[in-house]
């Protein structure tokens, strides 16, 4: 069965024109449950009684025809399409006795329910804004009472303040601009002050961890930190002839000995 | 008027009679914009006064007037009569008007309470954009409820005093169309088929939709 | 309630009923915010109406009543009677919002109640003032809750009863996690990088200051 014969020859000039108005009005609508609302309107019948084949058609095709006219459809109108899609497949087809899961009368049938029911509350909605309303339809007193005898200071706050207060503090940390965590970085500067008092008794080859400060040996960050700066601060001193460095073969321990003479 | 034996024992002085109880209600009621609870007309008015009596007669006293006497909630408040709407184009204060998508959050949180999130999505089809319920908690229309008894215990919103105020209802029962909603099983919430075993499972909980 | 239906039609041709005009006076005058003037109810009154004979009717209904109809100069108002003020008292409270500071802090008590001070202050990252804890003892909002078992043993600060009165929550547990302010919209929506750390640590709360 073709879909789109179907619909070329059912569909008159006039609902096709509104199928279009739909289309461009794509924006004006609030997700795909309202396009499928305003589409069931048009078979005229009580929302009971709707085809949801019908709607399901009706809706692919609205969906093909945005595409054709390149209109973006939010995710939410596809993932409904293919939910039509897979309904449609289900009404149509004898059931399969094997298959798991819900009819499609009983999809069909939700589906129907939540258009009756977002319907239902469009109504009352509506119903809801047209009742006396305070300020427009009815009054309260105008004019506070003049009787200022006791003039107590009553503070007050709402639950959206606090919230609005809690978020506030919570969330200030997420948009701060980056800043380095101090506690775990050892700077050259550091290391180079500590080397250079330590390098005087370094009279023989001894592994350059055993340079690092302590208590920065046992977590990896601070380790890593330390074990940078010494070694920077190590190649310094070489450079400035205090110091000499040597490392058996590669990933071996580096080893540090202090120039002789230098003392 | 029947007086409660503990209260006439501890009143050192009568009450007043209740024409006098009765006029009291109507300054205060009268002199506060907002509505006045029960329970700030028994600490304002004498020991051992029948604040319900007196605000029974009040308001039948001004049935008919251009101003009523009415109820919400647990408040009462003076308003002018409804149908004299039309003389008081001066006062009336333009509010702010409401986007279709908080006018049907409000409807859907008054008709569904304790509605969450989740529900509100569930009925629009749509998810709920961060101004909406924040413009209806800041005209304080709608407030935070009891959360859901369910897996992640999700946060409900409910309708507020102020909203009652606002649309002149006296309990949030008295909304348009309640009844027929209820009767028409358009307040159920039906979780879709096959669906609530799997993922909608936190979203389903009928039996907190029991009418009180 | 007695409906008057055709009274703006009506006014094309004859002045409504003297006791609905009466009606109408009364409202006008209940809604207004200044004293409103002869001239002005009759502006506002359908065509042919007997402005002075209306106020004189009210004023007659309200004798010896809790409210008044009074003249000043060629304006007409309603008061409460004098002879009530004494109940009146309670309306001179005025109302002022809390500061943001007390405000940041009551919600860091409410979310991580139990709560040091320093706890506070390492959350606000600014110290917190005498003042502002004082503010909101007073107000009963918070108390003093148990020292905290660590060096020192500060004094911790948990919310009250009135407080949950107050915001309308049944407990301190029903306000919603920093995952549930971002969902109802409350929160930018802009997820930082490690932000799930915090947001675990949100439900945990105590063991969130365990640091030492």
């Amino acid at each position: 069965m073709s879909n789109n014969l179907f619909q070329e020859d059912t569909v008159s000039v006039t609902d096709r024109l509104a199928a279009e108005a739909l289309i461009v009005d794509v924006d004006g609508y609030e997700g795909p449950l309202d396009v499928l609302l305003t589409l069931s309107r048009r078979q005229k019948v009580d929302l009971r009684k709707i085809s949801v084949l019908d709607l399901a058609r009706q809706y692919l095709v609205f969906v093909e025809k945005a595409k054709e006219l390149r209109l973006e459809l939010a995710a939410d109108y596809l993932v409904m399409a293919a939910w039509l899609a897979f309904l449609k497949s289900r009404l149509l087809l004898p059931p399969d006795p094997t298959e798991e899961g819900p009819s499609g009368e009983e999809l069909a049938a939700h589906l129907a329910f939540q258009l009756e029911r977002l319907q239902a509350m469009r109504d009352v909605a509506a119903r809801l804004m047209a009742c006396d309303r305070l300020g427009r339809d009815f009054f309260a007193r105008g004019q506070g009472e003049d009787v200022a005898r006791i003039k107590t200071v009553r503070y007050t706050a709402t639950l959206l303040d606090l919230m609005q207060g809690y978020a506030r503090i919570r969330t200030r940390d997420d948009f701060r601009p980056y800043t380095m965590d101090r506690k775990s970085v050892f700077t050259m500067e550091q290391a180079l002050e500590r080397m250079r008092g330590l390098i005087g008794y370094g009279a023989s080859w001894t592994n350059m961890a055993a340079y690092l400060p302590e208590g920065w040996d046992n977590d990896p960050v601070r380790r890593r930190s330390a074990t940078a700066s010494t070694f920077a601060a190590s190649l310094e001193l070489v450079k400035e002839g205090r110091l000499e460095m040597r490392q058996s073969e590669i990933f071996a321990p580096i080893e540090l000995r202090k120039v002789d003479g230098t003392r | 008027m029947m007086q409660y034996p503990e209260k006439t024992e501890q009143s050192l002085f009568e009450a007043p009679p209740m024409a006098e109880q009765e006029r009291m209600c109507e300054a205060v009621l009268f002199a506060s914009a907002d509505p006045v609870s029960v329970r700030d007309l028994e600490a304002r008015l004498p020991h051992g006064s029948d604040i319900a009596q007196a605000l029974t007669l009040l308001q039948k006293r001004y049935e008919g007037r251009g101003v009523r006497v009415i109820r919400v909630g647990d408040t009462w408040a003076m308003r002018t009569a409804p149908d004299l709407g039309f003389l008081m184009q001066k006062e009336t204060v333009e509010t702010r008007k409401l986007s279709r998508a908080a006018i049907e959050t409000l409807a859907i949180v008054a008709y569904h309470q304790p509605a969450t999130r989740a529900e509100i999505e569930e009925i629009r089809g749509v998810s709920v954009s961060r101004g909406t319920i924040d413009q209806l908690l800041g005209l304080e229309w709608i407030r935070l409820g009891r959360r859901k008894m369910t897996p992640g215990r999700p946060v409900t919103f409910v309708v507020t005093p102020v909203f009652l105020d606002h649309f002149g209802l006296e309990t949030a029962r008295d909304l348009p169309g309640l009844k027929e909603l209820r009767a028409a099983g358009l307040l159920e919430n039906r979780p879709p088929p096959g669906e609530a075993l799997d993922e909608e499972a936190d979203d389903s909980q009928p039996e907190l939709f029991e009418e009180d």
